[in-house]
Formats: structure tokens, C-alpha cells, sequence
């Protein structure tokens, strides 16, 4: 975990291995959204194109006994954190190897010994339930940080504000990282928020706020490292609200609503990968080839996965029908 | 050229119709107010809605934040208020956010206010249980809300009963969850031209037999009709009845039904254990014991949380299953 | 509606009428205590003793046309807005002639003629219901304003919060008047609360808001009437957190906790009554053979409304059976 | 003296074993906590936890603020950092608060992550179908759960079955629904001094009969062994099952009840319509059907909201219409 955080308290190699981890992200994405083109990945998928930055940038802040729960828009935040990624997409494509055996699918993946413990599509439903964690890590003294993905949406959900006051009169290691992408859904924030900054939410119940750039995986990364010691030093939750913007569409079942072309495809603009690249040439930190190599090798990885995936089995009566309740 | 000459018919789909009567009813009546996520430009998570906001405007297609229990709120109030409010739940599951609202307030408010209060509201949902979206994205919840007094419960499995119950419900001054299932929505029937509604507590027999009686509801409806082919090939007569709305529930069609042929199936996508089903075989076997040859049967989604991919239909109801039992009740001396 | 009012714009006969008023609410909520510990209210009933300022000022700043919800702790809220005294205590009381026929009960009032909605036992239920009748008088541009009170408790749950956005996101005509008591059944807002101001949490939403000494009805009423203004003129929704004291207990079933004695008492030193009354006579509004006249007839009128609902007879199965559904 | 000497027992209320289990448990086990508005020093509302803060400190019994659909899901954030939850929701009608998180998270993040998380949890809620505090105080609810796959839901009907099953929900690893009806608190039993649990899925035969089985949940066990001992005064032998949990369900002790006597009533307080019953009713007619001389009859809360009021209890069964369910079945020849 950085100290007091910023892009220089990481060696070289680690800058390359965030930017390696975006670029895995994307590839894998990219292979989602193929694979769902063709019927591999039935129902819908929402995949994280564009929202690297803050995956990455926000679980790097973590230690690894840290935990983490995110949204049906996951797969960042799973591979950010460590996930495997032949048992993401195997579970993608609902397979016996994926790391729900294939039953919970794109929207709901856990992999606790990676500190993932679930994803829910039930918007803000992991909101409360990272809060009940961080209380447990908390009442437990295990020194745990509990971080929770949530979106502009889930921001209108009461447990949000539910939440926020609990984790604030209790004082629980909790960080609340909110990935502003401007729309849920179809329904841009304009429509959906009565100001247009999440991180005011957190005024009202006097907990600290902060709003960062969240294409800019270092400045995420310091931001949620300042949370993370202070969660971690019992200095309780903090509210982080990263503002991106969303991938030209909701999920593949829905691609959502712009008012017209250039909002779809405004992520573009500010895609955090290639200005990671450029901010890491310019800084000298590392050369083009050495980006390049890291990138190809990212995609080469995703490519292993899906094959493996493709390959691997479907999921069977019998998983299915298993796990009901636990013995 | 025949004597009589056949109703003139129109085709339709199911979410056409759905959307037609939305249409048709705030062309009508001003006072109706749709509320919910995405219904706006976007029409909707399943497109129920494509082309009302250009039409009524985002005055009357009031399209909020994502809050579904503070959503169903605010349609209780603009009911009371003289309004009549259409609220978007756009998956079924999701109602379990809004469960206060919708069983605690709109459907008692009526009744603990001695009816001075009235509660015009029609609350939508669409049940995805073969999409194969996982657990949180499939459930058909349908029995919750018949065993609340004060919710009427509509459940059509086509575009013609889609139409007059859509239009029954929006005349009515109670409140309604209306359910459609996605598996529904492009299947396309022919419909009549003329005006019509179907009032609530009147099943259909959607085909008629004389060996066994199938009561399905929802997307088990067209799967019973291709089962009772199947069967007739085989010489066994199936009546197939849907009861189109839970609650009010029309037995004496099911009891009439079953008094003819003396043997019934009950088939939904709900889970079978405290489903929908669990209450119509209570009252067949209440109403129509002495008809009964056998045990009424169930043939409903296994008690397993829904998983996410397509294999989710192998835990739901299907022809086969549905054959399987209808063969056991007709062969089986009880 | 006094305009920008104070207490000054009110009369003196209007001011004697406040003060009437608040005795009428004492000794009907005292005959409640009363009836209910002789078995005339089965079950449970929640008194507004101590908190008469907050509805009274609240309620004289609407116009009649108004629209008004509150809770279970509903009867001065029910009096104040114009409701009929001898159908309240019917109602306690479970009898046919009740405004609810007997059905609703103590918690469960309803006098839309008086433009009293409902009151709802489910904490923080009314108030996106208010929110909802706000839009249908915006909407049908009546120039009506609604009115929700709640409590403390109430501002913890997720409706609340999710109400204030949309209240200001659709900018309706809504004022949420918070009866802050201290408590929340056995719970103080110290264990419930974020930061110990309710009002705090308007911070997010950018909606006005006040804090008002609840135990003071003029103070609440120029609030609440600041309120009505900017919502009768298109303004929008505004909070507004009356401080007060709770009665000694959460209900005649449930007596909520207290540290100690004091605790329990400390109303008594901030009651509402005793300080308006002398506020009146040192501003020299009303002799005191007035108020004590207005204080005798409030007792009569209540003992009259008590004898009245005794008498009546209690709601029959019909009755009951009856309004499941609306014809 | 006699041969064999007698278990020995103590007196206990139901509502002092309900305690009892928990303060045993939290003993034992230091990652219980329990979590809930009103739960400290005041003991809960219906005084269950009376005793634990003073024992188990702040820490453990934690109260706070009032929000159940975050505290369920605090609960179940606890269940799955490795602790047990404990989630007071005062009155079940409550529960409508926080279904998303009974219902889609709780019951359901063991299946959907293929058995990587458990939810070991249990939430408790007081039934006050009698009390006469109106619509939105009085819901006995079970159905609701037993619906949805992933929950186990007790309901006992005295002191000696609510600490056998609190035991055994206190070790189980799942999430479990724990009913309990205020109006059987005070009610006291002899239960055994030494340790014993009931596992779940386990029926009692409360009392041996042969002419007609009633299975009676909760508060309505005792008044059916009231009307049973009436009945038996006219020579109607009367046996009465007690399921105790609604899911698991123990149709074997019911079944093997009813193949004895021919003949079944099934009696709650929940609404008739869709309720426990109607499931209970649809298996004992699946699995018995040989053994039945008439109708599975039901005698239940009738489906209207509940009124507030002691007069309540004219829509909630009762000795009487028990009495004259259970004669129409014995005397009417099917
Ligand atoms: C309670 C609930 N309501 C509605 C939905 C349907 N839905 C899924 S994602 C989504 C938008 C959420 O937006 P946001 O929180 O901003 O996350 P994003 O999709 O932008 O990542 C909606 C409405 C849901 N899953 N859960
Ligand atoms: C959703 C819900 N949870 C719990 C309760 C039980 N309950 C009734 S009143 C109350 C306290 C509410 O406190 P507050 O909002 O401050 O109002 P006050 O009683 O002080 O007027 C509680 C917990 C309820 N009625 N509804
Ligand atoms: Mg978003
Ligand atoms: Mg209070």
C-alpha cells in the first residue's frame, strides 16, 4: 500500500504492471463483448471499457488481505484485484471452471482468496453488505480495509445514505469508491441527481469526500490510498466519487440512451489507457516497447482465457442444483 | 363464402399490446402519470414504453432516479392525490426494494382509511426467468402479491390478454401488479380489431380437452399447448386453462373444468414450493374433491435460486415434464 | 398563511387560537393516556404530548386547501390541520363514527377534508408518498402545498434520502417538517445520527433547510410558513428540523429507555405550553383569564370528544369486512 | 413411585427460552453478534434480548440506527467476514424493508457463488397478529420465505420447541427466518433441564388422535388443542402436528398423521390466499391422496388487511371455526 500515495512511491515496474492491468482489462472486455456478439454470453453483460483507471487504480491502494465488492460491472474490479482470469471468463461464459462454477455468470463473481468476495445486480445492494464486512474486520481487529464499487445510480438508493450514517456513527474501515460514468442506464445524472457531484452526499453525515479524475488511474490510486490509512488507522469511512464516462452503452442487451453520437462516443476523449501510456512515456518511466510488450502480453493472457473458457465445459445439472444451502 | 362472418382481427405482439393500451388509456385520461428508470427516450428496459415520451411528453413519462421503493411512494401519492400513476419495476425481483411501499401502503391505504382513500395505480413488471440473467434477475414472484389483500394480480400470456386486462387495469381503482414475461413479448397473436376488455376473475380456456385439465399461467401457457398436441397424438384430451389474473382467481372455470375431465396439472415458472400453484390446487381439491380422480399435480420451477445462463430451463417447467405428468395422472389408477 | 410571517401578522384572537389549540392537543392526548390505561386502546398509542408547538405552528401556515401527512404519532398533527376531535378519539378508540370507521386506529387517521392524507406507522413511509401527492399538485398546478412530518428515527432510513432527491430534482412543492425528539424508541440520536442535525443531511441535495426550537409554535410557524412560500411559488421542497423533547416514553406499550430520571422528565422544563402561554401574556397579547378560558374549553371539548367516542359503538364485522378493495 | 422416573424439567415461557438460547450461544460462541434497533439496554421490543447488553457489552449487542434494509445487509456482510448475525426485525412486517436483502442477497450469495460465501445468520421477527395494532402491525408473513429457495423458516408455537429450534438456528449456516408470535411470549411450558436441540424439518405430534389430523402453525397450536379437547368431549379424536419449520417441511409425520385419520385441517394466522397453508395443503393432497376421505380443508386468517383493534381476532381462525371445520369433514360423507 502507498504512504501518503502518489505515482512516484511506485517503482517503474509497478506503473507498467497497473498499466499491464488495464490493458488486461480491456482485452478481456473486448473478448466479452465478441463472445456475447455471438451468443456465448446469453442474458446481457455490462462490461467496465473505460473504467480501467479506477479499478485498477483503487484496488492497487489495497493490501492483499484486504477485501473488496463490486457491481454486475465486475470484471475490472475481479481482475484489478487479483482474480484469475480464466475462472472469470469461464463464469463469463458459464462454464464448470469459472469462479462461480458457471451459476452466478457476468453479473456475480467471488473469489475470496483474492479478497473479491461478490459482485450483486441488485443496485447498492453490496453497499450495506461491505459495510457489515468492515464492521466484522473492525470487531474482529484484523487490520482489514473494505472497499466497495458502486455507481451514479446506486447514489439515488437509499441504502447509500443508509450506509454512509452507519459506517460513520460506527466508524468502520470502509471505503466507498463511486464510479460516476454519468448515466445508469438510460438516465444521465442530470435526470437522476439533485447536484451533479455524488461526493456531496457524504456532507450531511460529515464524512470525508473526495472527487478525483477517474481516467487517471494515479490519481485514483492516491486518492483511495489516503482512504485506505485512514480506514486503516481507525479513522473511519471515506466517500470517493471518480468521474468517468461510459462506454458508448449500458450492457449488451441494453445499449442505454445518448442524445447523440458524440455522447456515445465521448469516453473516447479521456480513455484512460492510452493517456496512462502517454503520462508514462512522457515521465520517462518506461519506454513505448516496453508498454507495447505489456500490452500484447495483456492481450495474448485474455486470449489464453477465452480459449480455455470456449473449451471448458458447461455447467452441469448437477452444480446447478447444488449449494442451495450450505451443510 | 360462409354464414358467419369472423370477427375482423388485427396481428399483434405482446409488448405492442402492452404499450398500446398505455397509450390509448393517456390519450384518454389525462390524470395518468408513468413513473419510473428508463422510460423515457430509451422506452424502456424491455421497450414497453418506445414512443410514449415523444407522444405525452416527460410531464406524464416521468422518468426518475434509479430509487424504486421512493418510486412506488410517489405513485402512491399521485394516486391519492387524483392521479393515476403507472410505475415502471422493470425486473420483478426488483420489487423486493419496494416491498413497504407496495404491500404495507398502496395496498392498505384504501382499506385503513375506511375507503376514503383510493389507490389507482398500476405497477408493472417484467419476469425474465429463461433469459438466464441469474438469481437476482429471474424470480416470478406472483404469490407474494396474491396473498396481500388489496393487490389485484394480473398475469397475461399473450398479446389479446395483454390488451383488455391492460385496459381493464387502468380503469381500475385499486391497485394492480401487472406481469408480463419477456418470453411473451415478441410472440404475436391475432387480436380482435374491435374494442374490447377482459375483466379481472375471468379464466380462459385456451383449448379444450376432455382427459385432464392443465392450468397454466404466463409463459407455461403456449409450452401447455404444444404438450396437449403432443398429447392428443396420443389420444389423450387436454383442456388447457389460464386464469389471467391470481388474484381475483376464477375457480369455477378451473372447478368446471375439472369436473369434466377429473384430473389436473398446475404449471407455473414460480417455484413450486408456496407458488402460485400451491393455492389453486388447495382450492381445486376444496372445491371439486369428489370430481378428483387423482392428486392435482404441479409442474413449477424447482425450489433452487435461478442461475445465471440458459441452462436455467432445465429447473423450469417444460412440454416434457409437463407430458410426464399429465401421463402419470391419466395412466395412475388412484 | 401569514407572508413571511411572524407573530406578529398574527392577530391576538389568532394567537389565543394557536394557544387553544395546543391545549386541545394536551388534553386529548392526556384522555388517550388515559383511556389507554384502562384497555379503551388496545395495544399501543403514541402521544404528541410535548411536541403541540411543532404541529400547531406547522399546520397555521397552511392554507386550508393544503395537503398534510404524518406518522403514528399522528393525533395533534390530525388536530392541529382542522380534524374533527370527537371522530379522532373515535378512532383511538375503535369505533364505528372513528375517521377511519374504526379500522385505521391510532395510527392509522385520514381527513381529507381537512387536508389531512393519512398518517402511516411505517417509519418514513409518508414521506415519499408526500412527495408523490407534491408532484400531483404540481403537476395539476393547484397551487396547493404538502406537508410531511417525521421523526428523528425516520431520518435514518433510506426514503428519506431518496425523497429529498427527487423532491429537489422535480423541485416540487414539499416541506418535510423533522419532529426531532431525541429518540427513536429506545434509540438516541446519538446512536443513530451521524452528526446530531438532522437538518445536515439537506446538505447534499442543495435543499434549504432550518433549525427550528420546535418547543416554541411561533418559531415554527414563521419556518414553516418561510417554507410554504417558497414552495406555493414554484421554490421547492425545503426541510425543516424542529428540535424538541420527547414525553417521557415512546408509547403507552413501549416506554423507550432513558439513562435516568432527568432524562425522562427534561420535557417538562422545555414544555411548549406553559412557555407560550407566558410568552402571551409578557408580549401582552392575551390576559391571563383568557388563556386560562381557552385551557378550560380545549379540557371540555376533549372530555366531551372522550365521553363521545366511549359511547359510540365499536366497529362492527361489516364494517370490517368492508374497503379491501375499491369498487 | 412409578417404574420410570420422569425427565426432569423446569418452567420456562417462551419468550424467556428465546433469550435463553441466545445468551447460551453468544456464550459459547464469541463471533455471534447481534445487530437491531432497540436491542441494548431496553431489550428489544418485545423485551427478548432483556439481560444480554449488561452481559455481552455494546460491541456484541449492537444497537442502531433505524434502517433495516442496511442492517440486514450489515448482517450479512458480518455473516460473511467469518462472524454470525443475529438481525432483529421487530415485527415482521417490517421485513418488507429489506426484502432485497433477505431475498436476493442473503438467501442467495451461497448458490450464486457455487458455496465460496456461507451466510450464517439469523433474523428474528415478533408476529403481533392479535394484538390488534392495525394493517401494518399484524402480518404473519412465513409464506413469503418459504417461497424463496435459500431461506429455512422456524415458527414456534411454545417455549420447549422455540429453544430446541434457536439452538439449532444459532449452529446452522444458512439463513434462517425465526418467527415467533407475541401473543405464545408469556406462555409458559415444562421443557427439559438437560441440553437438547430440534433440528429442523422435524414435526411434532402434539397430540395423538385417529378421526382427523389439524396441522396448526404457531399461535394457533393452542387453541387447537383447545377445540381438540372439545372435539374429543363429542368422540371426535382430534391429532395435531405442529411443523415447527415451514422450510424444511416434515410432510412425512403429516402424511403418516393423515393416512392415519383420513382426514386434515390446516390452520394459521397468515392469510388464507397464497399462504403456508395453501402449500401444505397442495402436498398433503400430492402425497396422501389414498388416505383422504374428503378435502384438505383450511381454516386461516381470512384475506383482508388486519384492522386495528381487538376485533381483529373475528377475521383470525379460532377455536369455533376450527371445531366446525373439523366437524364437517367428519360428519359429511365425500
Ligand atoms: C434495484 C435495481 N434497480 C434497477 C436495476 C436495473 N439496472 C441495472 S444497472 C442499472 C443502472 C445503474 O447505474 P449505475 O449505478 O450508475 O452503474 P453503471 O451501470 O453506470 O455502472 C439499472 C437501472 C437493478 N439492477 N437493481
Ligand atoms: C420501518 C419501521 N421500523 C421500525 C418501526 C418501529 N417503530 C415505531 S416508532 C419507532 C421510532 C421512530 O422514531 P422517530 O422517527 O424519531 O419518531 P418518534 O417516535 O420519536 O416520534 C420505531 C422504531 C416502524 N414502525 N417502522
Ligand atoms: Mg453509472
Ligand atoms: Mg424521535
Amino acid at each position: 500500500m502507498p504512504d501518503e500515495a502518489n505515482g512516484d512511491s511506485l517503482s517503474p515496474e509497478g506503473e507498467v504492471e497497473l498499466y499491464f492491468k488495464m490493458c488486461l482489462i480491456r482485452a478481456v472486455e473486448e473478448h466479452v463483448v465478441s463472445a456475447a456478439s455471438i451468443g456465448l454470453v446469453p442474458g446481457s453483460t455490462h462490461v467496465s471499457i473505460g473504467q480501467e483507471a479506477i479499478t485498477v487504480g483503487a484496488c492497487s491502494a489495497l493490501d492483499p488481505k484486504d477485501l473488496m465488492l463490486a457491481t454486475y460491472r465486475g470484471h475490472g474490479a475481479f481482475l484489478a484485484n487479483g482474480g484469475d482470469i480464466k475462472e472469470l471468463m469461464a463464469e463469463i461464459m458459464l462454464r464448470e471452471p469459472g469462479c462461480c462454477a458457471g451459476k452466478g455468470g457476468t453479473m456475480h463473481l467471488s473469489d475470496p482468496e483474492h479478497g473479491t468476495l461478490l459482485t450483486s445486480a441488485i443496485v447498492a445492494s453490496q453497499i450495506p453488505i461491505a459495510g457489515g464486512v468492515a464492521l466484522g474486520c473492525k470487531l474482529r481487529n484484523t487490520g482489514q480495509v473494505v472497499m466497495t464499487f458502486f455507481g451514479d445510480g446506486a447514489a439515488c438508493e437509499g441504502e447509500f445514505f443508509e450506509t454512509m450514517n452507519m459506517a460513520k456513527i460506527w466508524n468502520i474501515p470502509l471505503v466507498m469508491v463511486c464510479e460516476n460514468n454519468g448515466y445508469a442506464l438510460a438516465t444521465p445524472i442530470s435526470k437522476s441527481q439533485a447536484t451533479p457531484d455524488i461526493a456531496d452526499r457524504a456532507k450531511g453525515f460529515d464524512m470525508p469526500a473526495e472527487i478525483v479524475d477517474g481516467n487517471d488511474v494515479i490519481e485514483v490510486r492516491n486518492a483511495v490510498a489516503r482512504a485506505v490509512n485512514r480506514a486503516r488507522s481507525d479513522g473511519g469511512p471515506t466517500l470517493i466519487e471518480c468521474k468517468t464516462v461510459r462506454y458508448g452503452m449500458h450492457s449488451t442487451r441494453s445499449p442505454g440512451y445518448y442524445d447523440n453520437k458524440e455522447d456515445a462516443n465521448a469516453w473516447r476523449d479521456v480513455d484512460p489507457i492510452p493517456r496512462f501510456r502517454a503520462a508514462l512515456i512522457e515521465r520517462e518511466v518506461a519506454l513505448p516497447a516496453a508498454l507495447e510488450e505489456a500490452e500484447a502480453r495483456a492481450k495474448m493472457e485474455a486470449l489464453d482465457a477465452r480459449e480455455f473458457a470456449q473449451a471448458a465445459p458447461l455447467t452441469s445439472i448437477e452444480t446447478i442444483r447444488a449449494n442451495v444451502f450450505a451443510e | 363464402m360462409s354464414d358467419t362472418v369472423a370477427d375482423p382481427t388485427r396481428t399483434l405482439a405482446m409488448r405492442e399490446a402492452v404499450t398500446e393500451a398505455l397509450a390509448e388509456a393517456m390519450e384518454e385520461n389525462p390524470d395518468i402519470i408513468l413513473l419510473g428508470q428508463d422510460i423515457g427516450k430509451y422506452g424502456g428496459t424491455f421497450g414497453v414504453y418506445r414512443g410514449l415520451y415523444e407522444r405525452f411528453g416527460p410531464d406524464r413519462i416521468r422518468e426518475g432516479p434509479l430509487c424504486e421503493s421512493a418510486t412506488v411512494g410517489f405513485g402512491t401519492g399521485l394516486a391519492i392525490s387524483g392521479m393515476r400513476a403507472v410505475v415502471e419495476i422493470s425486473f420483478m425481483d426488483f420489487s423486493t426494494v419496494a416491498m413497504d411501499q407496495i404491500v404495507n401502503q398502496a395496498a392498505k391505504l384504501h382499506y385503513f382509511t375506511a375507503g376514503k382513500l383510493k389507490v389507482p395505480m398500476l405497477i408493472r413488471s417484467t419476469v425474465t426467468s429463461r433469459l438466464g440473467l441469474g438469481s437476482q434477475h429471474s424470480q416470478s414472484l406472483e404469490a407474494w402479491f396474491m396473498h396481500i389483500p388489496g393487490i389485484k394480480v394480473a398475469i397475461p400470456s399473450g398479446a389479446t390478454d395483454a390488451l383488455g386486462l391492460m385496459r381493464t387495469a387502468l380503469r381500475d381503482d385499486n391497485l394492480v401488479y401487472f406481469i408480463e414475461n419477456s418470453g411473451l413479448y415478441a410472440e404475436e397473436e391475432e387480436v380482435p380489431t374491435e374494442y374490447y376488455e377482459i375483466p379481472f376473475g375471468s379464466a380462459r380456456v385456451v383449448r379444450p380437452g376432455t382427459d385432464a385439465t392443465v392450468v397454466a399461467l404466463s409463459s407455461m401457457v403456449p409450452i401447455a399447448v404444444a404438450a396437449a398436441e403432443q398429447l392428443e397424438e396420443e389420444g389423450v384430451s387436454v383442456e388447457i386453462v389460464d386464469p389471467r389474473t391470481l388474484s381475483p382467481l376464477d375457480m369455477d372455470t378451473i372447478c368446471e373444468s375439472v369436473g369434466k375431465t377429473g384430473r389436473a396439472v398446475v404449471t407455473h415458472d414460480a417455484h413450486g414450493t408456496a407458488g402460485p400453484g400451491s393455492e389453486i390446487v388447495a382450492r381445486i381439491q376444496e372445491q371439486a374433491f369428489d370430481s378428483l380422480d387423482g392428486p392435482v399435480l404441479r409442474v413449477c420451477g424447482e425450489d433452487i435460486p435461478l442461475p445465471a445462463g440458459l441452462s436455467v430451463s432445465k429447473i423450469l417447467p417444460d412440454e416434457a415434464k409437463l407430458i410426464e405428468s399429465i401421463r402419470t395422472l391419466v395412466e395412475k389408477n388412484w
